[in-house]
């Protein structure tokens, strides 16, 4: 722990249950006709059952793959990962994914679309319909229910893909850039939104934000990562009292921890050039 | 919405109402300045002539070989999609179905047309297999191409819900690939009507085939060109059908 | 007992008989349910009436002969209806051929299933020409017409019985008649044939066909407008006078001038085998005897 | 990559061979179970032998069907692509052009027989005739659906360039449409085959569609079967060579 | 001029130019087969050549269909849109166009695509090829030139769009969210190197951004649309000096406009709610 400026007292004691995902000298490597990408290498990482964590990190520096790989949708080319203690063997229902693209059908409406995890988990049409209309409310979207993702505009489709992620109320959440296509007052509403629902439920979440601020405030532990390949630079625990709200970005504590984590991005490139 | 205050679809079956009469004028000019003699060419004129005297006839001939069409096409969809939903399920399938399959769509049916009869007897069920086998093939490619050809990223959203084969193919392959299968039956449903008439021509007491067959052996050739006039008919408003098919299975773009 | 009757090659004017047989009632009166179906060529008819999906046929004896000998197909006649060789080249008058040493460097076309380039070796040796001085070319029955119509082939090979229609076709051009019976080949032509399970089985009810079949020959043959009249009423896309003039130039081929109509006898059958044994190698010798069966035919 | 240490391609090719010897053995046991005289379906093993008898000639008329097929196909390829590009280009002409392929689609080729001899003899330009107008329509179908299909954004990159038609053909429009072109292409090139021997039937002197009737009229039965088999070799390769070109041509996904 | 608090002398004096794109009442609506969307409403803007404006708005309130009206691809059902005092009537090669999906075309490598424009116009090739290298450079994307889009991250395909709208080196610049996708380095160090092309060569520039700290930074004009419906709330100049560069952001009148701007879109809402 090389943050002086932190308060111990107000870290989480070391956690004793068994985490959610344990990743352990994960590289990733892509091999294709034209070329291969080292995207990741040397990952070490524990996400405790009911935590928040994000990722922040340079464009291109394996945030996605990070999470696919979690998600079970990629292969890690090296090391361990670990989901509750058993080794990962592909996706499961109790992890929902926010895409970075929003991967919505173009032959559902909206709703359809964002009902579509509900109907294949089988879960009960009346009370999914009633949760789905809820998050579309929340999420601005009530109007464009019945309309087909091609009538929306780009911030609206990324919209209609977080509340599909939402959709079956999952264990864990793991969102791509949920927010990155929206204005800031959506975006912070929606953020917020997204905070009350986790601070009740108190599930698992990872987010890959580009916002700093948003992952200081959502979060109880941001991971920074270095560009290509991905390392990971710090773990960097957040001591914010929760729960959180607009009110938290005021404190002083917060500007601290934002500036320290925008210095970590920032400088080793700044040196470079 | 800007020049014409006609609605497209009207506009649209003008052109082809329009286009088939030129052809048919020019074929009627051509007959006549080149004084073609009927039983290489007749003239629309007189093909209408004797359409008409036979206009009882060809209905009847005309409703066998639309029924023989339809139900072979029925059958080659019907088996088609669940065949190309197995190869999408299972792409090494592909590689022991379609050898198989190249097998009998490569056979001229004309040539195996006998063991067709032997298998089959007389009667509409060797016609019916004649239309199954000639259209099932163009069906097949299509739709399995149609569904190998979900994008990664939305595979990938399916894997990540666990949906499994069923969910996957109803959810997502099958509504992809609705353009390319509706590809494959617009072309399947021109051979299968021509299927029925290569069975009507192996062996048949009635249908469009055997009315062409036994007017052209009878150099009836006026009569023949009705039926062939009866068959295109036919042809051109089974592929509109689809066409309309089409266009309300396929309401959405990318 | 129901009876499926597969003919040679469609059904044109050359049938009449059949459709006399059946619409006044000869098989009716013989206990007899026909019904009459369109065959592919004399092959395809054999193979039918082989596999059973007919019971009785019509095809020309020398394509059972191949038959038989190459493919062990177990079919027998029952009946030979052209006592004659019905085989003839036809060619324009333009074109300039007038008999069989005319065709020497021409180029003839029929169809596949036709036995008129089957056996023109036995025509060309009768004739004193090369076979292989002519060549032949396929092409579909239908488009024979033409073919000799625009000179695509010097001559085409036909029926005689089908020399009315043919006609009709080319008019105004006349045609030219080269016929195998003229040049004095003797071997007999189409007849009734059925499968030798059939035959073992059912003979009484095949018996009876003959015999009813006979009789519409001979009510057809007196009757020739009739005939053509009956058969267009079954089949109306056949002309009534094409049926009747076919039907006429049938009776001709049908004079058996050794026995009774529809008869069949050894030597008659020999001279046949004889003819196809010397335009083909056969897969296997075949003899007059084993092609027919006896008794089937009025003595 | 995990378990299977062999090639993808070779465990394709594999499994190919595989299917193809099964119904070679199945077809064989069948006939020997049941008995089935030659004349009905010769045994493969008889097959083989006559074709070893025949093996000059059937090499001779495979070699002519085999060029038919091929220059007849070329053709269709060329004046498809064009036509489906002057349809995309300007879409109300679809309207009167599509009638007039349905025309030539719904025709059966046998039944026109009289009109291509008059028109191109015989030779190989007939059958070329009928090869091109049997695969055309399955390449121009595909290849019009393919060429529409561009997504509205592209289509918006393009127009924003303002490149011109020309231009959004080759560089949006025809490698988009690509998969579907080849799609067309391998339905068409097995249709082309049997065209051919369509073709053949209609009027020849040569060609595996000669063969097949002449061999059938002289009750050789096993030669037919040889020549069908023929046949089937060259469609089974010939569609695996346009997969070939289209793996080649198409390396991307979305 | 209701802000009181601005410097009327740093105001630019009324120019006299034909402005590059004039919109008066401008309105849109979308008719589809689940119904019909007003867009924008009302809409009058003027935007004078060699300026560099930026639209903050909502999710969903009409900025991408603005955009798409002055590029000529979409039509507005009712006003005026002149282009250089004539007509607007289609597309113009003067004018390039980042969109806000990044749409790449699959088959071409990123080089290709990023060539695409200048090919079409014709653009001497090798001039072109150093143009671009420069630009994938400048964007890190020099390692991927000859990769296919689909083995890039979603920021650098945003990056790869935007080096291809650049690509012309065009008069006048229409970009929807170029910076959307990317974490907040590259964002500044993008939108920095855009501001220094813009400022050596004065191109007009329209730049749709979720982001207000950016819009003010590098904008002669921001103007702030209200949620949909799309109306213009406000058009504001801004008097920050030129070049800008890291440090104007420091400047007080700086965060005064940026907060202005924040109130303006953050205010209606939250009074509503
Ligand atoms: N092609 C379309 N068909 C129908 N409606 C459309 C279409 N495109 C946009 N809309 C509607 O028009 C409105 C404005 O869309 P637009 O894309 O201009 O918003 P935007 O301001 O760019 O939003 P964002 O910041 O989310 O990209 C939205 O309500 C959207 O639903
Ligand atoms: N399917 C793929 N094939 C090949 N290379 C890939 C693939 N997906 C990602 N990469 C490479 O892996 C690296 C990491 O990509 P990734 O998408 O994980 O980045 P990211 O951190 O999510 O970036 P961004 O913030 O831009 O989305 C990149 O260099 C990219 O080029
Ligand atoms: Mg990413
Ligand atoms: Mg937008």
């Amino acid at each position: 722990m090389n943050l002086p400026y932190l308060d111990p007292s107000l870290l989480a004691p070391p956690t004793t249950q068994t985490p959610i995902f344990h990743v352990s000298r994960v590289s990733k490597t892509y091999e294709t006709a034209s070329g291969t990408t080292l995207a990741l290498t040397g990952i070490d990482l524990d996400i405790p059952p009911g935590s928040f964590v994000s990722i922040v990190g340079a464009s291109g520096c394996g945030k996605s793959t990070l999470l696919k790989i979690l998600a079970g949708l990629e292969d890690a080319t090296e090391g361990v990962v670990l989901r509750e203690g058993r080794e990962l063997d592909g996706p499961s229902r109790d992890v929902s994914i926010g895409f970075q693209e929003h991967v919505l059908f173009p032959w559902l409406t909206i709703e359809q679309n964002v009902m579509l995890p509900t109907e294949i988990y089988g879960m009960p049409a009346e009370a999914s319909r009633q949760r789905v209309q809820e998050l579309l409310r929340m999420s601005g979207l009530a109007d464009f229910a019945r309309r087909k993702p091609a009538e929306l505009s780009g911030g609206m489709k990324m919209r209609a893909a977080l509340c599909r992620a939402l959709s079956t109320d999952p264990r864990v959440l793991l969102l791509d850039e949920p927010f990155g296509a929206l204005d800031a007052l959506t975006r912070e509403e929606l953020s917020l939104e997204l905070l009350r629902m986790w601070e009740k439920a108190r599930k698992t979440a990872l987010l890959i934000t580009h916002d700093i601020d948003e992952a200081v405030l959502l979060s109880d532990t941001v991971v920074v990562m270095s560009p290509r390949p991905g390392r990971i630079v710090e773990i960097i625990p957040i001591d914010l009292p929760r729960p959180r709200n607009e009110e938290t970005a005021a404190l002083p504590r917060f500007t601290q921890l934002t500036q320290h984590i925008r210095k970590l991005i920032f400088s080793p490139r700044k040196e470079a050039a | 919405m800007k020049k014409s205050t006609l609605h497209p679809a009207v506009v649209r079956t003008g052109l082809t109402a329009l286009s088939v009469v030129a052809m048919l004028a020019v074929w009627e000019l051509a007959v006549r300045s080149l004084q073609l003699p009927q039983w290489i060419l007749p003239s629309p004129a007189s093909i209408v002539q004797v359409a008409n005297e036979w206009r009882q006839d060809l209905l009847v001939h005309s409703w066998v070989t639309l029924y023989e069409t339809l139900v072979g096409f029925a059958a080659a969809v019907a088996l088609a999609l669940p065949l190309a939903m197995l190869i999408a399920f299972t792409p090494l399938l592909k590689h022991t179905i379609y050898p198989a399959l190249l097998v009998l769509q490569s056979v001229p049916k004309v040539a195996i047309a006998p063991l067709i009869t032997l298998w089959a007897g007389f009667g509409v069920l060797p016609k019916i297999i004649v239309v199954f086998l000639v259209c099932f093939f163009p069906i097949i490619v299509s739709a399995t191409a149609g569904l190998e050809s979900a994008s990664r990223g939305r595979m990938d959203l399916m894997r990540s819900l666990r949906a499994s084969r069923w969910q996957t193919f109803w959810r997502l392959r099958l509504p992809q690939a609705m353009p390319q299968i509706m590809v494959g039956c617009k072309v399947g449903i021109t051979f299968a009507v021509i299927g029925a008439v290569i069975g009507e021509f192996v062996g048949s007491e009635q249908g469009l085939g055997f009315l062409i067959l036994t007017a052209t052996a009878q150099s009836n050739t006026p009569l023949a060109f009705s039926a062939l006039v009866a068959l295109t008919v036919i042809s051109i408003v089974l592929y509109y059908l689809v066409e309309r098919a089409e266009k309300l299975l396929v309401r959405w773009s990318d | 007992a129901d009876l499926t009757l597969v003919t040679d090659f469609g059904v044109n004017g050359r049938h009449a008989y059949f459709f006399v047989a059946q619409e006044k009632g000869y098989y009716r009166d013989a206990g007899l349910n026909v019904t009459i179906v369109r065959g592919q060529g004399s092959a395809d008819a054999i193979k039918k009436v082989a596999a059973g999906s007919a019971q009785v046929g019509f095809a020309d004896a020398a394509s059972l002969v191949l038959a038989r000998a190459n493919d062990e197909v177990p079919v027998k006649l029952l009946s030979i209806v052209y006592q004659q060789p019905p085989q003839a080249i036809f060619a324009l008058e333009s074109s300039g051929i007038r008999s069989a040493r005319d065709l020497v460097g021409r180029k003839v076309a029929d169809t596949a299933s036709s036995a008129v380039p089957l056996l023109f070796g036995a025509y060309a040796q009768k004739a004193g020409i090369a076979k292989e001085q002519v060549s032949w070319m396929v092409a579909d029955g239908a488009s024979l017409p033409a073919v000799l119509a625009t000179g695509r082939a010097d001559a085409i090979g036909q029926f005689t019985v089908g020399e009315a229609l043919l006609q009709k076709a080319v008019a105004p051009q006349k045609l030219v008649r080269l016929a195998y019976k003229d040049v004095g080949l003797s071997y007999y032509g189409n007849g009734l044939i059925a499968s030798e399970s059939m035959i073992k089985q059912q003979p009484e009810v095949l018996k009876s066909f003959v015999a009813a079949t006979l009789r519409g020959m001979q009510e057809a043959f007196r009757d020739p407008a009739g005939a053509g009249q009956i058969l267009n009423a079954a089949q109306k896309q056949v002309d009534a006078a094409v049926a009747e003039a076919e039907t006429k130039a049938v009776a001709e081929l049908a004079q058996n001038p050794e026995g009774p109509m529809g008869g069949i006898s050894v030597t008659g059958m020999r001279n046949t085998v004889d003819t196809v044994a010397g335009a083909f190698t056969l897969k296997r010798k075949v003899t007059p005897e084993e092609m027919f069966v006896p008794g089937f035919t009025p003595r």
